[in-house]
C-alpha cells in the first residue's frame, strides 16, 4: 500500500477548497456567525457613552466589523456593554436588562468605572466593579477608552467567541 | 363619553431617548400625558461628598466627569472660582487660550444636542453628521491636551501646556469649513418640514415661568429672556469680543434648537476674534506647589453649553474644601419637564427632552 | 380543475414549511437558559417593573378608529371580487356596486359627522 | 460685578429687624445672616421691593459646620443687575427651615437635594422627598459625621 505524504490538516483543506469545498464543524458556522454580528444594547451610563456613540459613528464606524445595530431593548440585544459609572441605585434595572437578554449574551465592561469603580471607588454609591453583578467578558481599561480602545474590545470578544480556550492563555 | 382609566409608563433609566439614566414616571390617558414626573439618582456619584476627601488639584478631574459634553467649561469654572478664592492673575495668553477652547467646547456640545436630536426625531443621518464634525473639534483639543472628552486642560493659575504649532493652522482650517457645515445642517435640519412641524410650538415655556423655575442657558434664552453671563457679567476676558445673545420668542422647542444653532455661529466668530488677538507670552502664572486658599467662601458662575454652571467653595484653609456645592444647570433645568410635557404626546416629552438637553452625569452630581 | 387546487396545496404545504424549518432549526441550536429564570419572563419596562395593571378601561377613540377601518376594509374586499369579474357581469352588476359603495359613503358621512375620526 | 452698595441694605433691613440681620464677611464675600424666623420675609422683601428686585434665586446651598448648619441664598437681580448672599443658621438636630418654593420655584428640586443629602427638612415644601438617594437610604451623605465608605455590597 503506498503511503503518500502525510498531509497536515491545513493541506487537506486547502486541497478540498480548490474544489469549492468547506468541510466545517456546525459549532464553528455558529460561533462564527454569532461573533460577527454582535448587536449591542444601547445602555449608556456615563462618560463612555459618548465614546460609545463616537465608536458608533461616523469616522470610527462600528459597522466595518458589524456591531453597528444598536437595539433599545434587550430581548434583541446580545452583547451589554456597560459604559460608564453603575450606581447601587442603577444595579437592579441593569441587572434585570442582563437577565432579560437573549442566552448567548456577553457583557463588556467599558472604562474604568465599569472595571472597578474608577474615580468613584470609593463613593457611598458606586458599585467597585461591575463585575460584582454581571459575569463580565471583556474588561476594557481607559476613562473614557478611546473608540479605538472600544473597537479592540469587541474584536477580543470575536476571538474569545471563536475559540473559548484560547481566551484562557495568558496573551 | 365613556370613563377611561390612565395607566402608568416608565420612560425608565434604560430609554434612547432620555440621554442617560434619568427615568420619567408618565401618567397617561391613551397617549396624552398627564403626569411626567422624573426620577434621578441612577448616575448619583457622590462628588460633593468625594471632593471634601480630595485636595483642591485632585478635583481638577472630577469637574471633566460632571458635564461630561463640555469639561472645558467645568474645568474653567471650578479654576476661576478657585483663583478668585486665592486672587491669583491668569497671564494674557492663558486667557485667550481659555477663551477658545471654551468656545470650541461649546459648538461641541451643541452638534452632539443636534445630534441626538434629529436621532430621537427619527433622523439618525443627522447623528452622524453632528458627530463628524464635533470629531474636528475633539482632533484640536487631542492636539492641545492629549484627551478627546476628559481634557482637564485648564489649570489653577493658566492652562496646563501652551498649543503645538500645527494647532493654529487646523484651527483656522476648521474655522473656515465650519460656516459651511452650519449651513448644511440648516439646510438639512432646519428646512426639513417634520421636524418643524414636530418641534413648533410644542413644550411652549413663557419667559416669566422660566426665569421663576430658574431655567438657564438656552433653554431660558429661547424663551425671550436675555440672561448670557458673558454678557451679564463678563468674566475672563469676555468683554473684549463683540458677539451677539441670540434670543428666542416664544420659547418652544423650534426656539430652543434655532437658539443653540445660532449660538454656534457666535461660538465661531469668539474664537475667531480671539485667535486674531491672542498675544504670545507664558501660559501659566505663578502659583505656589501646594493650594492652600485663606478661610471664607466664594461663589462663582460661568456660562456653561447647558447654563449657568456654579461652584460655592467654602475654603477651611487646609489644602481640602471644607465643603464644594456644584450649581448645576441641567438639574435645575430639568424642573420644568413636568409642567411643559402635560397634555402633550409622548413623542413630544422626547422632543422637550431633547431640547432641554439636561445631561444625567450634570444633574445627578 | 383538481389541477389548480394542486398547486395551490403545494404553494400551502412550502409556506408552511419554510417558517416551521426555521423555528425548529432557532429552537434546536438555541443554547439551552436557566429554567427556572423569573426575571427573564418579566415584562420588559426600561429595566424597571411596571406599575399599575394593563387590563384598563382605554380610550374610545381607538376602538371607534379600528370600527371604521374594518368597515372599509370589508368593502375593498367586495371590490376585488367585483373587479376581477367586470367584464362579463354587464352593466347591471355596475349600477348593484355603485348602490353599495353608496350605502357605505352614507356611513362614512355618519361617522365623520358623529366626530369618530377626529383626534380627540 | 454687582454696584449694590451691601451696607444700605443691611442698614435698611436692620432698621426694620433689629439687630438680628448682620452683615458676615467683607468685599467679595460680604453676605447677610439673618435667623431663620424672619428669613422668608425679608427674601420676599427682597424679592418684590422696587429698589432691589431680586427675581432670580440663583443657587441655595446648605453647609455643616457641625455646631449648626448653614443655609446659603444666592440672589440675582436681571433688571438691575447685582447680586447678593443671604445667609441663615438653624441647630444640627432636628434642622427645620421654612421653604422658599412659594418665591422661587427653582427652589424646589435644590431643596430636595439638601433634604436628601443633609437631612434638612423644609416647612412648606410642595414635595419633601428624596431626589438622588433612593427611599430605603436612610443616612444623610453628606454630614460630616457620615464618612465615606464602600462597603462593596448594597448598604441598603
Amino acid at each position: 500500500m503506498e503511503v503518500n505524504k502525510l498531509q497536515t490538516q491545513d493541506e487537506r483543506d486547502n486541497e478540498l477548497l480548490e474544489k469549492n469545498i468547506i468541510l466545517t464543524s456546525f459549532d464553528t458556522v455558529l460561533k462564527w456567525a454569532r461573533s460577527n454580528s454582535l448587536w449591542p444594547l444601547s445602555s449608556g451610563l456615563a462618560c463612555c457613552a459618548i465614546e460609545m456613540m463616537s465608536a458608533a459613528a461616523a469616522r470610527f464606524d462600528l459597522s466595518r466589523f458589524g456591531y453597528e445595530v444598536f437595539r433599545a431593548s434587550p430581548r434583541q440585544a446580545d452583547l451589554l456593554i456597560v459604559a460608564g459609572t453603575l450606581t447601587w441605585a442603577m444595579a437592579g434595572p441593569l441587572k434585570r436588562l442582563y437577565e432579560q437578554m437573549p442566552e448567548p449574551k456577553y457583557v463588556i465592561a467599558m472604562g474604568s468605572c465599569a472595571n472597578s469603580g474608577g474615580p468613584f471607588a470609593d463613593s457611598y454609591s458606586v458599585v467597585p466593579g461591575v463585575d460584582k453583578i454581571l459575569p463580565v467578558d471583556v474588561y476594557i481599561p481607559g476613562c473614557p477608552p478611546r473608540p479605538e480602545a472600544l473597537i479592540h474590545g469587541m474584536l477580543e470578544l470575536k476571538r474569545k467567541i471563536n475559540n473559548p480556550e484560547a481566551a484562557r492563555k495568558k496573551v | 363619553m365613556v370613563k377611561t382609566e390612565t395607566y402608568t409608563l416608565n420612560m425608565g433609566p434604560q430609554h434612547p431617548s432620555t440621554h442617560g439614566v434619568l427615568q420619567v414616571v408618565l401618567e397617561l390617558d391613551g397617549e396624552l400625558v398627564i403626569q411626567a414626573v422624573p426620577h434621578m439618582g441612577y448616575l448619583h456619584r457622590g462628588i460633593e461628598k468625594l471632593a471634601e476627601s480630595r485636595t483642591y488639584a485632585q478635583f481638577i478631574p472630577y469637574t471633566d466627569r460632571l458635564d461630561y459634553v463640555s469639561s472645558m467649561g467645568n474645568n474653567w469654572g471650578y479654576c476661576q472660582t478657585v483663583e478668585k478664592l486665592m486672587g491669583i492673575t491668569v497671564p494674557e495668553r492663558a486667557e485667550y487660550l481659555r477663551i477658545i477652547m471654551t468656545e470650541l467646547n461649546r459648538i461641541a456640545s451643541h452638534l452632539i444636542f443636534m445630534g441626538s436630536l434629529a436621532i430621537d426625531l427619527g433622523a439618525s443621518t443627522g447623528m452622524m453628521f453632528g458627530f463628524r464634525s464635533r470629531e474636528r473639534i475633539l482632533d484640536l483639543f487631542d492636539m492641545a491636551c492629549g484627551a478627546r472628552q476628559t481634557y482637564s486642560y485648564i489649570r489653577f493659575g493658566g492652562v496646563s501646556a501652551d498649543i503645538p504649532p500645527e494647532f493654529i493652522p487646523e484651527l483656522e482650517r476648521f474655522l473656515a469649513d465650519f460656516p459651511a457645515m452650519l449651513a448644511e445642517y440648516h439646510e438639512l435640519l432646519t428646512g426639513n418640514e417634520i421636524l418643524y412641524h414636530r418641534l413648533k410650538g410644542t413644550g411652549v415655556i413663557s419667559g416669566q415661568r422660566a426665569l421663576e423655575i430658574g431655567l438657564t442657558g438656552p433653554a431660558l434664552r429661547a424663551s425671550g429672556v436675555a440672561y448670557d453671563i458673558r454678557k451679564v457679567e463678563p468674566y475672563g476676558i469676555y468683554d473684549h469680543f463683540d458677539f451677539s445673545v441670540p434670543l428666542g420668542q416664544v420659547g418652544d422647542c423650534w426656539d430652543r434648537y434655532i437658539v443653540r444653532m445660532e449660538e454656534m455661529k457666535q461660538s465661531a466668530s469668539i474664537a475667531r476674534q480671539a485667535l486674531d488677538q491672542m498675544p504670545e507670552g507664558q501660559v501659566m502664572a505663578k502659583i505656589p506647589k501646594v493650594i492652600k486658599p485663606p478661610v471664607g467662601d466664594v461663589y462663582h458662575s460661568i456660562e456653561n453649553p447647558r447654563g449657568e454652571l456654579g461652584f460655592y467653595i467654602v475654603s477651611d484653609g487646609s489644602t481640602k474644601p471644607y465643603r464644594l456645592h456644584v450649581r448645576r444647570p441641567s438639574f435645575i433645568n430639568l424642573q420644568v419637564l413636568n409642567e411643559t410635557c402635560q397634555g402633550l404626546l409622548i413623542g413630544d416629552v422626547v422632543a422637550v427632552l431633547a431640547t432641554l438637553d439636561s445631561l444625567m452625569g450634570e444633574v445627578d452630581c | 380543475m383538481l389541477q389548480e387546487f394542486g398547486n395551490v396545496g403545494l404553494l400551502l404545504i412550502v409556506a408552511l414549511v419554510f417558517p416551521v424549518m426555521a423555528l425548529g432549526i432557532a429552537f434546536m441550536i438555541r443554547p439551552h437558559p436557566r429554567q427556572n429564570d423569573v426575571e427573564k419572563s418579566l415584562p420588559y419596562e426600561c429595566g424597571v417593573d411596571t406599575v399599575g395593571e394593563t387590563w384598563i378601561q382605554f380610550r374610545a377613540s381607538y376602538f371607534l378608529y379600528a370600527l371604521v377601518f374594518v368597515a372599509f376594509d370589508i368593502e375593498t374586499v367586495f371590490l376585488y371580487l367585483w373587479a376581477i369579474k367586470f367584464q362579463q357581469l354587464g352593466t347591471f352588476a355596475f349600477v348593484e356596486m355603485f348602490i353599495f359603495l353608496s350605502i357605505l359613503v352614507v356611513g362614512l358621512g355618519y361617522a365623520w359627522k358623529k366626530g369618530a375620526l377626529e383626534w380627540k | 460685578m454687582s454696584n449694590l452698595d451691601i451696607n444700605r441694605v443691611l442698614a435698611e433691613l436692620q432698621a426694620q429687624y433689629g439687630e438680628e440681620v448682620k452683615l458676615l464677611g467683607e468685599g467679595a464675600q460680604a453676605a447677610l445672616i439673618a435667623p431663620t424666623t424672619y428669613i422668608v420675609e425679608i427674601l420676599g422683601l427682597l424679592k418684590t421691593k422696587e429698589s432691589y428686585q431680586f427675581n432670580m434665586l440663583r443657587n441655595l446651598t446648605a453647609v455643616d459646620y457641625l455646631e449648626y448648619m448653614e443655609f446659603v441664598y444666592h440672589l440675582y437681580s436681571l433688571p438691575l443687575r447685582q447680586a447678593i448672599t443671604v445667609k441663615t443658621r438653624c441647630g444640627m438636630e432636628d434642622a427645620e427651615v421654612p421653604s422658599v418654593t412659594a418665591l422661587w420655584p427653582s427652589a424646589n428640586f435644590q431643596e430636595r437635594e439638601i433634604y436628601d443629602l443633609l437631612g434638612v427638612k423644609f416647612i412648606g415644601h410642595p414635595d419633601l422627598r428624596r431626589i438622588l438617594m433612593p427611599e430605603e437610604f436612610t443616612e444623610h451623605p453628606l454630614r460630616k459625621t457620615y464618612k465615606a465608605h464602600n462597603t462593596g455590597e448594597k448598604t441598603w
